[in-house]
């Protein structure tokens, strides 16, 4: 069904507003896009047409010195009716056609694919069917005028969902409420620290699409990124089988996966550069100063504590930014980052492990 | 308070230069005593009666085991409510004698507390309309950690504060005071708290066991369910495995479920 | 009540009392027309009273519906006697200063102040029985010595010289994550305790308001200010403290009263 | 035409021969005695204005500095001289804040984001229009000499500078980067944890939530009790409906955001858990709270508006306004209308049955809206219509405005809002209706009683070009941003993707050249102050009592109390008072037995 004719619903016009073409066959693409270019005709014709009219009256009535006012109806009643009942008419079409594309963006199909995901400041996880989570990441990289070379302030991570294919996603947020956009697919919901919500798409064509993070989230909300990346099918299933976690190899590569896919990545280092939070490179033994005094050696308690129930010590240098994983990691998984860490390297490094070469640890090496 | 209407020879227009737009004003009323006193009277008899009702309510389910309704129970609460509410309006507060834009201005204000309760509560109410597991909340302490207090009596809530609580009393009375206290606290307590402890919780559905009925279930690790991630629907028993309350229940598919 | 009596007539200037003289201030064509205005101006007043504590209201059945259990729990810890004596000294609090009303017109001046004190001890009475027999208990686990609720319990310590005693494992009903009672039944228990201490508080302050601004009422009575010529403050605090009492009539048997 | 209103006399034995409000009172002590301690409508309304407008220009600081910083996108150095430093964190530099991480100078865009709309919409938009030209206007059109209650009226002021200093407070401690919304569980629990700044600024807007309920309260019972005789309700000039709407909204709506922002400091300090999920609360009944109050008072910031370009339309073409009872009803209706409507700020975040409630609901407000435009230009039609400055702006709100209420359509309506919620397209919207709309209007309308309020005339060439330079200005500036919108920028964002960076620099050129323009108003202004003309009592050849009043009025508003014996826009029929009639020729009179309208 097309409300308006297609030339003015595509091309320059439609590349004017949206630049590109939904990039989702769901429902709330279709309609949204259409009953967008429908609503900008429609007021394109109200707002020139009136306009033109007060450009009219307003030179042909212009005052002229010593002229008599004439005399003309202060109201008329039919042409008032016409004017409340005419809009009226509009909006109710533009009601009903704006709530069927969202009653489409509420239910997904029932052959979804069914994709968890989670918020928090200021990543994205997604867990796939199989358990596993993606490992990839990236930072979009500009040219400025003088050719050097820039990149964006985060990684962002690259999500793969299978195309051709409705994809629905369960969202939920560990800390403050964020919100799911992506624009190519022209839909968004907001991210709850204390319930689901949903979304869905259906994208046809492969390629990349950017996710914002739509709803204020504090510091880093700008730098919320994720690119979700659409492979076929088949590409999409050996992808994800081949990011299930390695439990077969032992502790120590599954901390290391854990460590990127879980979001420990975006505030941790592990080559000895402060962040958000403190670096994980040769820590082990290292003895913490806390906020509020105190002190403890990082052990495996520690680190189970620190994760766990991350306000209870905080380092000195580091206020807190980070959330609870209780609930988001079981023992065995604590277990493995815990050696991952303790395989980082112990303080003072062992010689010849080259991994403190950074330097910039904020307290002097061999402190204890 | 009257005032003698007099007209004036001068201006165009008959008004009453003290009420010019005529008669928005009343004459003062002084209610009679007798009736501020009956309406103290009813009003007393409304509050026993009320309490009265909710007294039965609770012996007859203690003593019959006649569980009303919990609607019930509102309504009649509320509407002996409205009832005292309307007198008090009607007559202390004069708005049966008064000038009726007061009246007016009442009800614009109840009809605007009507919408914000409606509008609200229908949102909060309806969440699992479309995905019922869209109802459910997931677990409380899910944001990391509370701080309370200062200096040595610092605390860090983790999970959910109740639990918490629990934890707390238990470490420092040891498991046999703590029952012996909870015995004296509660056994005694004047309402008899515990009349049916069986029937005072409600398994908020929707949680995690939903999801992960419908959520695939395939587990690339193959590994164990683990304890935290078991999923305890707030209070459906009484907390004797605290490790089991205080796990978030939202684990995502993975998780072992 | 910035509001009330623009002008301060020349008091006692001709020996004849300040509600005989009044006169209203000079943009008002009447007295009638300021006693009417200053009245349309407190409903008003009235109604945003109303649309503030409804945000109260809103929360509670919102979290009623939401945790019917913790609130049922919540309900079954407080004591429906003192609820029940504090809607009745509220109640007969509102009953007085009605009365009050009409003898400032009948120009009662004797009957006026007695009935204006009264409220006021009304409302002190109010905000003691909370403080002392609902809130302390609640909040602390310490007893006042002479609450007949004590005697249900076992009390560890005392203080004050055995006017305060102490039951372990009483106090802690906090909201939020101030929480500390060790044997609540319902994760959301807190939240019960958070909505009941928030109505509640608030309430009890505007009670609180109410003790000061009866109390200046009764002040100026004693200057003869109010009488059958004058007696706007009487009727616009009247008004004030009725909804009080109003908030409190559908606070008692939501808190106390649905089980 | 003294002779077209009469006098009531022993209304009010005396007759008042004092002079201009503004003659001073003795020495520069006992003048600022005087201002402080003034319950005259008219004092407080010039102080409002002052005020407000103080308000309006740290917002604009900051609006600039958010312009300033988007300029740029934040990236990092990968190759070249500087590997790892960061650039275009403009604000960052400004502060004198170099070598710092992303997050820190993301932190400082937040909080220069949340100081514009906190100040913006707390201090000056909300009170702007109804406490400055209301409280000066309002008993004048209705002959009163003052409110109904002028000290509750001076409290409010007191109670809006404390509040304000609040929140400047919160601001000079570091400033707060919740974002004006305040949405929990971030500002109550992750944003400056510890720190008492985030509890001034909810504070702050508490204690502006009382002024705004006083100056409401008093209009209302003002509007009811002190018309002058013969003025009926459908006498009364459509800005008192407009104030008189307003009022209704601010009575009702602001109590709920008093509680909420009271729960919100509850929750900061004590964790209460009402609102925080941490504790089994609910962010959502948060919004539901929030937005009660915050979409009424969105309504609060037009109608009174909508009531200046109502006057303005008419006195500057000199016709009977057209369809006066449409226009007054349709006030009324936004009002009561505007309640029912919250919900459409939360369409990403709220259940699917309420927000299909809304969406259908939300169309509803568009139609009195739709009708007033219309009715404006009818207005035009057939009259004698004069460009000035107040007419140059009336015609910029038309304009600016029908583009805020169209843009709102797509919003309204849910498949096309889930792709716009949140992002430039609601900001462009928000602020063709806000600043197009209200600042627009109320810069008309500050034109329009100029004379009245100071007594002097402004400079009317330059005037006119400072306008011409805020409507190339203010077009620049958010036009650009519905297409940033709709292609997918989301909003308070200190940094963006390169594809939006020419969109976004021809923003901030925009916002430049709306500062220029703005600083010529205020040179104009200024200059006005110490040399312009002595203005006429009725230099536009307006109807309503303020005209008949003295340029400026007297303390005690006229000389005599008028008496209404025309309506407020019988431009046909009346030669305005003070007027000759030589320049303002009224129309030949209506042949006998024929009926007026």
């Amino acid at each position: 069904m097309n409300l308006i004719p297609t030339t003015l619903a595509d091309g320059f016009w439609h590349w004017l507003w949206f630049n590109e073409k939904a990039k989702s066959s769901a429902g709330v693409a279709t309609i949204g896009d259409e009953l967008f270019m429908y609503i900008f005709w429609l007021s394109v014709v109200w707002f020139v047409f009136l306009m033109g009219l007060t450009f009219y009256f307003v030179v042909k009535y212009r005052r002229k010195p010593g002229q008599k006012l004439v005399r003309s109806p202060a109201h008329h009643t039919p042409l008032e009716i016409a004017w409340t009942v005419v809009p009226t008419l509009f909006l109710v079409y533009i009601f009903f056609k704006g709530f069927w594309g969202y009653a489409d963006a509420l239910v997904a199909p029932a052959n979804a694919e069914l994709i968890n995901l989670k918020a928090q400041k200021w990543a994205w996880r997604m867990t796939y069917p199989n358990g596993a989570e993606s490992p990839l990441s990236t930072r979009f990289t500009y040219t400025d005028a003088q050719g050097n070379q820039l990149t964006s302030a985060q990684d962002a991570p690259i999500f793969v969902v299978p195309a051709g294919k409705p994809v629905q996603l369960r969202m939920s947020s560990m800390d403050v409420i964020h919100s799911f956009w992506v624009p190519d697919f022209r839909a968004k919901f907001d991210i709850f620290p204390n319930r689901y919500t949903a979304y869905w798409f259906q994208a046809d064509e492969v390629g990349d699409h950017p996710i914002y993070c739509a709803e204020y989230c504090g510091d880093l909300h700008s730098e919320m990124y994720a690119i979700l990346r659409v492979l076929p099918e088949a590409e999409y299933r050996s992808t994800i089988d081949g990011w299930a976690i390695p439990w077969d190899q032992g502790p120590v590569p599954v901390g290391k996966v854990l460590y990127k896919t879980k979001g420990c990545a975006a505030c941790h280092t592990v080559d000895g550069t402060p962040n958000t939070g403190p670096t994980w490179s040769h820590i082990w033994g290292e003895e913490h100063e806390f906020e509020g005094g105190g002190k403890a050696v990082v052990d495996a308690n520690y680190i189970r504590e620190s994760i766990l129930v991350p306000a209870a010590k905080i380092r000195k240098g580091f206020p807190n930014q980070m959330v609870s994983f209780q609930g988001q990691l079981n023992d065995r998984e604590l277990d493995a980052l815990i050696a991952y860490i303790e395989s980082l390297g112990a303080n003072p490094p062992a010689p010849g492990t080259g991994h403190s070469e950074t330097g910039a640890e904020t307290e002097p090496a061999g402190s204890n | 308070m009257s005032h003698d209407p007099h007209t004036h020879g001068t201006a165009a227009v008959a008004l009453d230069p003290t009420d010019p737009h005529g008669a928005t004003h009343h004459e003062h009323v002084i209610i009679p005593r007798s009736t501020l006193m009956n309406v103290l009277l009813v009003l007393l008899f409304f509050t026993l009666l009320t309490v009265g009702l909710s007294r039965a309510e609770v012996w007859a389910a203690g003593f019959f085991g006649i569980e009303i309704p919990q609607w019930v129970n509102v309504a009649v609460a509320m509407s002996i409510a409205i009832v005292k509410g309307l007198l008090v309006l009607l007559f202390f507060m004069q708005l049966k004698y008064d000038n009726k834009l007061n009246a007016i201005i009442f009800a614009n204000c109840i009809f605007a507390v009507g919408l914000f309760l409606f509008f609200s509560m229908t949102d909060l109410g309806f969440r699992g309309v479309v995905y019922e597991w869209k109802k459910g909340e997931i677990s409380l302490g899910g944001t990391g950690g509370v701080s309370r207090g200062a200096g040595d009596h610092k605390e860090t809530i983790s999970g959910n504060v109740t639990h918490f609580a629990r934890e707390k009393y238990l470490a420092l009375w040891g498991p046999e005071k703590f029952e012996h206290i909870r015995a004296s606290v509660k056994h005694d307590h004047p309402h008899g708290a515990d009349a049916n402890t069986a029937n005072l919780s409600r398994a908020i559905t929707g949680q995690t066991g939903a999801l992960s009925a419908t959520a695939p279930t395939h587990s690339a690790g193959g590994h164990a369910p683990s304890a935290d991630g078991h999923a305890a629907p707030a209070g459906d028993h009484p907390p004797e495995a605290p490790a089991s309350h205080d796990a978030p229940k939202d684990a995502p598919p993975t998780g072992g479920h | 009540m910035t509001t009330l009596d623009i002008n301060h007539g020349p008091d006692g200037a001709t020996g004849r009392p300040y509600h005989e003289t009044y006169k209203p201030a000079s943009h008002f064509r009447s007295k009638d027309e300021e006693f009417d205005a200053v009245k349309i101006g407190m409903w008003l007043f009235l109604a945003t009273e109303v649309l503030l504590f409804a945000g109260l209201f809103v929360g509670y059945a919102i979290f009623r519906m939401m945790h019917p259990e913790a609130f049922r729990n919540g309900s079954h810890y407080l004591d429906w006697k003192w609820g029940c004596l504090n809607t009745i000294v509220l109640l007969f609090s509102s009953w007085t200063i009605a009365t009050s009303i009409g003898n400032a017109q009948r120009n009662e001046q004797k009957k006026l102040r007695r009935n204006l004190l009264i409220t006021v001890a009304c409302a002190l009475l109010f905000v003691g029985i909370k403080l002392t027999f609902e809130y302390m208990p609640k909040w602390s686990g310490w007893f006042i010595a002479f609450d007949p609720a004590l005697s249900h319990y076992e009390s560890d310590t005392s203080a004050l010289g055995g006017l305060l005693h102490h039951v372990p494992g009483y106090g802690g009903k906090r909201p939020g994550s101030l929480f500390d009672y060790p044997f609540a039944e319902n994760p959301y228990e807190p939240m019960w305790w958070s909505i009941y201490y928030c109505a509640t508080g608030i309430h009890a302050t505007h009670v609180l308001i109410g003790v000061g601004l009866i109390s200046w009422l009764y002040i100026r009575a004693r200057k003869l200010h109010f009488g059958p010529g004058h007696y706007t403050a009487v009727e616009v605090v009247g008004l004030y403290w009725h909804i009080v009492d109003l908030i409190w009539i559908f606070l008692f048997p939501l808190l106390y009263l649905i089980h | 035409m003294t002779t077209l209103h009469g006098e009531i006399p022993g209304a009010h034995g005396h007759e008042h021969h004092d002079g201009s409000y503004l003659e001073r009172k003795g020495g520069m002590v006992s003048t600022i005695i005087d201002w402080a301690t003034t319950i005259d409508h008219k004092k407080i309304g010039v102080m409002y204005l002052v005020a407000v407008l103080t308000m309006f220009f740290i917002g604009g600081v900051a609006a600039m500095l958010i312009r300033y910083e988007l300029f740029e996108p934040v990236r990092i150095q990968a190759t070249g001289d500087n590997v790892g430093q960061i650039s275009g964190t403009a604000l960052a530099n400004l502060f004198g804040q170099k070598d710092i991480s992303v997050a820190k100078a993301d932190n400082i865009y937040n909080r220069v984001m949340t100081l514009h709309g906190a100040v913006m919409v707390f201090m000056f938009i909300v009170p702007g229009i109804p406490a400055s030209l209301g409280n000066f206007l309002l008993p004048l059109m209705l002959g009163a000499k003052d409110v109904a209650f002028p000290r509750l009226n001076l409290a409010s002021w007191y109670v809006y500078v404390f509040g304000s200093i609040f929140g400047i407070l919160a601001i000079v401690m570091g400033g707060v980067d919740t974002g004006w919304t305040f949405y929990t569980p971030y500002s109550s629990s992750h944003a400056d944890p510890g720190h008492w700044r985030v509890v001034f600024m909810i504070l702050a807007a508490f204690i502006l939530g009382f002024s705004s309920i006083f100056t409401g309260l008093n209009f209302i019972v003002t509007v009811h009790k002190l018309r002058a005789p013969g003025l009926g309700w459908f006498d009364l000039p459509l800005f008192v409906w407009a104030i008189y709407s307003t009022s209704i909204i601010q009575v009702l709506a602001t109590p709920v955001i008093g509680i909420t922002l009271l729960l919100l400091v509850f929750e900061r300090l004590f964790h209460v858990g009402i609102f925080d999920p941490a504790l089994g609360g609910d962010p959502v009944l948060f919004q539901h709270f929030f937005w009660f109050y915050s979409h009424p008072v969105v309504y609060v910031m037009i109608l009174p508006g909508m009531g200046i370009i109502s006057e303005t339309i008419a006195v500057h073409s000199r016709k009977q306004i057209f369809g006066y009872k449409a226009i007054a009803f349709s006030s009324i209706s936004i009002a009561a209308i505007s309640f029912l409507v919250w919900g459409h700020h939360l369409f990403v975040s709220e259940g699917e049955l309420v927000a299909t409630i809304f969406s259908a609901l939300t169309f509803l407000v568009a139609i009195p809206t739709a009708v007033k435009v219309f009715n404006w230009i009818g207005t035009l039609y057939k009259g004698s219509i004069q460009i000035n400055t107040p007419m140059l702006y009336t015609l910029f709100f038309l304009f600016t405005f029908s583009i805020g209420g169209l843009t709102g359509l797509p919003l309204g309506a849910l498949a096309t809002d889930l792709h716009l919620h949140d992002s430039y397209f609601v900001v462009a919207h928000f602020h063709y209706v806000m600043m197009g709309g209200t600042v627009i209007a109320f810069l008309a309308g500050i034109h329009h009683w100029w004379p009245k309020i100071f007594g002097r005339m402004y400079n009317e060439r330059w005037a006119m070009i400072a306008c011409v330079l805020v409507f190339i200005g203010f077009n620049t500036t958010f036009f650009t941003q519905f297409f940033l919108g709709t292609r997918g920028m989301p909003r308070r964002y200190a940094s963006y993707p390169d594809q939006y960076q020419l969109l976004h620099q021809i923003s901030s050129i925009g916002a430049a050249i709306l500062l220029i323009g703005f600083l010529l108003h205020l040179a104009v202004f200024i200059g006005s102050l110490f040399a312009g003309k002595k203005a006429p009592a009725n230099p536009w050849g307006g109807l309503t009592f303020e005209w008949e009043a003295d340029s400026p009025p007297t303390t005690h508003n006229f000389h005599h109390e008028p008496l209404a014996t025309h309506g407020p826009y019988a431009f046909d029929d009346v030669v305005p008072p003070h007027c000759d009639p030589k320049d303002y020729p009224i129309a030949d009179p209506l042949p006998a037995g024929s009926k007026r309208h």
